[in-house]
């Protein structure tokens, strides 16, 4: 769809406003639930083990560039940073993109900062490999084998170098957490991984980490888009079991997509 | 069960990765060297596509997006040539093209090859390649509105505008049909810019799965899926080889994937029997000191 | 200087013969012929990215302008030098301020983005539960298809209320539901490895082929 | 379409052709070098001035900024680009419909075609206007009295015209190859052919989207911009890689083959491209000898064996790793197993024996297979899809009004 059509655009509107309205309520004050995800526990307890063991971490933003999968990556490095800054503990981030350097080499900064532990942050330890997939992840897996890391994070877009990183990860005996939207790497994540997070639990990762009411309401009105694009799925599929395929709902979607 | 057994199988658990990497090698050399014959069955993805190709009219040119390289070659090229084959001897016209730096000359190259089993097929009459073109975005926007002016010349630098293939497109949804092949997510860009345009896909089999959706809701109009989607491909289109054998690349490669397979699984159920005799064992007796642990520390920093 | 084509070809193939065998006497151990070879390949991989950027990118857009007097082609160089800012401490926030833009120029595609990701995707979850004879609008609906798209449906439905965040797990209903979601998620997970084995599988029977292949083409020089 | 004309379905940006003509056109000589000084010196300024402010004017302008960027990308989007046209036409008393694409074209060059003209040669020319233009049809297909019998391409009648400056439409009926001209009166249009007469009244969309055509400069403007990020990669490598090189360091044979390899692969990859390509059969100039020694004998093995190492991989992977811990486990091990039966030639004879048309052709594993390919793995992908998609609106969302919180956004400037 190259331009909007008013149906489109009402949808986007609605689901905007939708978002827009539970972060203004979170913000306002009101403490929202959200249901725990066990892959977030485990954050705290991975970087704890890695510090148990006296080795740095390693954490992998994959193979995406500045966009919106990554940056929700760096803000968990701010978090992991922090914990492990706390510890004077290093966190090794290989990037791919080397516009990212310096967004995680602020992030880093600011986290050690925040625990007074400039003197344990080596610019260094964020590190372009490469642009280039292999090349990446061969790098990686050297990195994983000569410091020896005690813990393992993959965060972000990840193609098929998360099985040669995620399975170096298991051979140097790290603890490993990997969270990705995309489903093609996550059987392998599963496989290898101790804990994975899992497809859209991704984006709830910072929203219960930081307790940020905005995070919150902005997780909350999600689903209640998700409520709506499922209620339009019911609505769908009982008129066309009704009245057949070529139903007014179909034809507004038609309209609108592809 | 006897302990003796239990003590085998769970030794079985920890096999050291070479040997499995030596039966892995033996596994998809053997049927390279010695070829096994086998029958593939289609699946209705690759027989859509082939309904799909069939069905684009004389005068509409089929545009073959090669989004791949050497990494994915592998598996990129025989799904590449299946089609490409199928269409020099079926007189459809095409195009190569592709935003991956080195895709259309590595198409160029197979086409050249492919296009000698057929006489009389050659370049400029029966395709054209466009060649490479950066920014996918704004080439995809531009050439919705203008084929020959957004692309001006090709890989031999001839003006487009004076190419007679081209003159058939003269903007994308002028396309017969859109094939496009990758190991990368970049089908997704062209769903998202080429409304109207008729596309088809075909993925490595890692992406496969993620495909289906597409396929169920029409926005690709055949699918075919890895190594093993070329050669359901040859299969259907009746391709045979040089030696007058069945088949084409996907299947030379066949043999060996059934065996790879094989050793996947028995090395899975072998991997699970030896947790399980570990714990019978462990059940019984208590575990000695010089237990090797499940997932071997391996400190000195050996084998990546 | 130049060469025969048959000795240049000669000499890639043994030079790729060689790569090959270094790369994978990785699976033997980790020895000093693989990392030689590793940093090899990241120098030739970022030597590549150099080349490719000019060829593609910078030659095209920004060198043949500035010759031909599109003086104006500067500007998104000087701005790219923003991004450099970040290793001076006091100018820093200029390669944020950069890159929040371009995190706003991301968010604004988004719209449309979802628009063609998911209307798609919605309009064609529209499908009859039971069978239906053919339409102008549509094709007949079989009472396989019809089970079939039950099927498609339960299952979607589940897997997106496994994924709510805001709704309490102590309802039976969503409880239930939830973990069916999550079981036919790895149905799906399942799917993907068993393909994925034969993406790993192909690419490996590649480099197979072609170390038989050249080593038949060497076995003919000592013969 | 003719040589050097362009066509596009939205309006030019706005004033994106004033820029072209007085702002942004190329200068040669003196002016060349007074033009760079000064967007320098403008740069420069302008970044004197940014760096002047205040901490809260810092992170006000960025969120304005970005604000700014978002709105682009979605008003490109929302914005209704006015490039249909829809009425009705009344022939013989009957309302037959009317649709209409609207386009704007440049036209055609008038130079004749002789032999192309290198670059260097072709003096600059300003762009020229784009006319806004029509073609449609109208639908004769209700009014069967007028034609008789509806017939295919009989029925349609194409109209197609110019906009002129004044906002009025000049159109033109094309039937029997003989254009004929349509007289405007007041809202609507005579028509009049030999087939009959009648009145067409149409409503053009309003071209409101000004925004649109600067999404190609935008493109431009990004590639160089990245392009140009190289370096970022570059100098973090070569420190990197110097510092071992230099102080001669353990490892330092790796760090000399990683300048090997990159400055071999940019010099003969760069030097090549200066030579004309290369003729098969002829003797191989260094240049392209050495580039196929770096690509076709390096670059191209390494990277495909690399990949191919996942061989091995997956097969140590779903040795050690694969255990069947719990019921999700097991299911998903089950239907891998299927899958990866379903699709080889060896698997898939398991079950051949079964026929493919009778009563149990559904148990065979490819029908299986595909049958958990397109049924439950179609929806739950699905489901998963629609959750990512959802969760990146949403922080797209944020990030655009900057109520994004966290280590990145929301900290001082």
């Amino acid at each position: 769809m190259e331009f909007a059509n008013p149906f489109a655009l009402i949808i986007l509107t609605a689901l905007s406003a939708l978002v827009l309205a539970f972060i203004l309520t979170s913000t306002g004050g009101r403490e929202l639930f959200i249901r725990r995800v066990p892959g977030v526990d485990a954050i705290d307890e991975v970087v704890g083990r890695a510090v148990e063991l006296g080795r740095p971490i390693l954490f992998s933003v994959g193979l995406g560039g500045i966009d919106i999968t990554t940056l929700q990556a760096i803000t968990v490095i701010g978090h992991v940073a922090k914990i492990a800054a706390r510890f004077r503990n290093r966190v090794i981030v290989p990037v791919v993109d080397p516009m990212a350097i310096p967004v995680i080499e602020e992030v880093q900064r600011e986290s050690y900062a925040s625990e007074r532990a400039e003197e344990a942050f080596n610019p260094e330890d964020i590190r372009f490999l490469s642009g280039e997939q292999f090349a990446y992840a061969a790098g990686v897996v050297g990195i994983m084998h000569r410091e020896r890391v005690g813990a393992t994070f993959f965060f972000g877009n990840f193609a098929a170098e998360a099985l040669v990183m995620a399975e170096s990860g298991q051979q140097v005996g790290a603890v490993q957490i990997a969270s990705t939207p995309d489903s093609n790497q996550i059987p392998f994540f599963l496989a290898t991984c101790d804990y994975v997070i899992i497809g859209e639990e991704y984006y709830a990762v910072t929203a219960l980490m930081s307790r940020d009411p905005v995070l919150r309401g902005s997780l909350i009105g999600q689903d209640y888009v998700k409520v709506i694009l499922l209620l339009l799925i019911v609505l769908g599929f009982t008129l066309t079991t009704i009245m057949g395929p070529g139903h007014f709902l179909a034809k507004w979607f038609a309209g609108s997509g592809g | 069960m006897s302990p003796a057994l239990l003590r085998l199988l769970a030794r079985s658990r920890s096999i050291d990765r070479r040997w499995i990497a030596l039966a892995t090698v033996l596994m998809l050399a053997a049927p390279l060297i010695w070829r096994i014959p086998l029958t593939m069955v289609p699946f209705p993805a690759t027989v859509k596509l082939k309904t799909t190709i069939d069905a684009v009219p004389e005068n509409k040119l089929i545009i073959v997006a090669v989004d791949w390289d050497s990494a994915t070659k592998g598996e990129c090229q025989p799904l590449t040539a299946a089609v490409i084959d199928y269409l020099l001897k079926n007189n459809k016209k095409f195009a190569l093209f592709g935003f991956i730096p080195q895709g259309p000359e590595l198409a160029q190259r197979l086409t050249e090859e492919l296009a000698r089993k057929y006489p009389g097929k050659t370049y400029g009459k029966d395709w054209v390649n466009w060649g490479y073109r950066p920014n996918v975005m704004n080439t995809l926007i531009a050439m919705m509105n203008d084929v020959p002016g957004t692309l001006k010349t090709d890989i031999r630098k001839n003006d487009l505008s004076k190419d007679p293939l081209t003159q058939m497109v003269p903007n994308l949804k002028e396309a017969g049909l859109l094939y496009h092949v990758s190991g990368t997510a970049l089908f997704k860009s062209y769903l998202q810019f080429c409304a109207g345009v008729p596309l088809a896909n075909a993925v490595t089999a890692v992406m496969g799965p993620e495909q289906y959706p597409y396929l169920q809701s029409g926005q690709t109009k055949g699918l075919l899926v890895g190594l093993g989607g070329a050669a359901q491909f040859e299969a259907v289109g009746d391709f045979k080889d040089e030696t007058g054998a069945k088949g084409g690349e996907g299947y030379k490669g066949m043999g060996s994937q059934s065996l790879g397979h094989l050793l996947v699984m028995a090395l899975i159920v072998l991997g699970n029997l030896g947790v399980w005799a570990q714990r019978r064992l462990d059940e019984t007796t208590p575990p000695p000191d010089d237990e090797p642990s499940e997932t071997p520390i391996d400190d000195q920093g050996e084998a990546a | 200087m130049t060469f025969s084509p048959a000795s240049v070809d000669t000499m890639v193939m043994l030079v790729a013969v060689v790569s090959t065998l270094a790369i994978l006497s990785v699976v033997y151990r980790e020895n000093a012929f693989y990392r030689l070879f590793e940093h090899l390949f990241v120098g030739v991989a970022t030597g590549f990215g150099i080349f490719v950027t000019w060829r593609d990118a910078l030659s095209e857009n920004f060198w043949q302008p500035l010759s031909h007097g599109s003086w104006y082609v500067i500007i998104p160089m000087l701005v790219s030098l923003l991004f450099y800012t970040v290793m001076i401490p006091k100018y820093a926030w200029m390669s944020r301020f950069l890159i929040s833009i371009l995190f706003g120029l991301g968010a604004g595609a988004t719209f449309r983005g979802f628009a063609t990701e998911v209307f798609p995707q919605v309009k064609s979850s529209f499908l009859s539960v039971v069978p239906r004879a053919a339409t102008e609008a549509g094709a007949a609906v079989s009472t396989g298809q019809a089970l079939n798209n039950i099927v498609f449906l339960g299952t979607l439905i589940c897997v997106m209320v496994y994924f709510f965040f805001s709704f309490r797990h102590d309802n039976k209903i969503v409880t239930k539901t939830a973990r069916t979601g999550r079981w036919l998620l790895m149905i799906a997970f399942g799917a993907t490895f068993g393909s994925t084995v034969m993406a790993r599988f192909s690419l490996l029977i590649d480099r197979i082929r072609f170390l038989l292949e050249s080593g038949t083409a060497m076995g003919h020089w000592f013969r | 379409m003719p040589q050097g004309a362009s066509s596009t379905p939205y309006p030019p940006g706005l004033l994106q052709d004033w820029f072209a003509t007085h702002v942004f056109c190329p200068l040669h000589g003196v002016a060349f070098v007074a033009a760079i000084i000064a967007t320098v010196v403008a740069f420069v300024a302008i970044l004197a001035g940014l760096q002047s402010l205040g901490s809260g004017a810092r992170r006000r302008l960025t969120m304005a900024c970005t604000f700014v960027a978002g709105l682009f990308y979605l008003l490109a989007f929302v914005l209704t680009p006015g490039n249909k046209a829809s009425g009705t036409a009344v022939i013989g008393g009957k309302a037959c419909a009317f649709r209409a694409d609207i386009t704007w074209d440049t036209a055609p060059d008038p130079t004749p075609q002789g032999p192309p003209v290198d670059d260097k040669d072709k003096p600059w020319q300003p762009p020229k206007p784009k006319t806004r233009t029509l073609k449609g049809a109208v639908e004769l297909t209700p009014a069967e009295k007028v034609k008789g019998e509806p017939q295919p391409g009989v029925d349609i009648l194409p109209i197609e015209g110019t906009q002129n400056a004044d906002g009025t439409w000049d159109l033109k009926l094309a039937v029997d190859e003989t254009p004929v001209a349509l007289t405007r009166t007041g809202r609507s249009y005579a028509l009049a052919w030999t087939g009959g007469s009648g009145t067409l009244t149409f409503r053009a969309g309003i071209p409101l989207n000004r925004v649109k055509g600067y999404e190609q400069p935008l493109g431009t403007f990004m590639i160089i911009m990245g392009g140009f990020t190289i370096f970022l990669g570059l100098i973090n490598l070569v420190m990197l890689h110097g510092k071992v090189l230099l102080g001669a360091r353990r490892g330092w044979h790796n760090s000399l083959a990683f300048f090997i390899g990159l400055v071999g692969m940019t010099v003969f990859g760069l030097w090549q491209l200066q030579l004309p390509a290369l003729e098969a059969g002829q003797p191989v100039p260094l240049a392209h000898a050495g580039y196929k020694l770096f690509f076709d004998g390096l670059l191209k093995p390494l990277q495909s064996t690399t990949f191919a190492l996942l061989g091995f991989f997956i097969v140590s992977a779903a040795y050690r790793a694969f255990r069947i811990r719990s019921t999700e486990a097991a299911l998903m091990t089950i239907v891998a197993f299927v899958v990866m039966l379903g699709q080889v030639p060896m698997g898939q004879a398991l079950t051949a024996w079964i026929p493919a048309d009778g009563p149990f052709g559904w148990l065979r594993i490819e029908t299986i297979t595909n049958w958990l390919l397109t049924t439950p793995n179609t929806a739950a992908t699905r489901g998963i899809l629609f959750g990512s998609v959802t969760g990146g609106f949403a922080l797209s969302l944020r990030v655009w009004l900057s109520l994004e919180r966290g280590s990145y956004f929301g900290k001082e400037f």
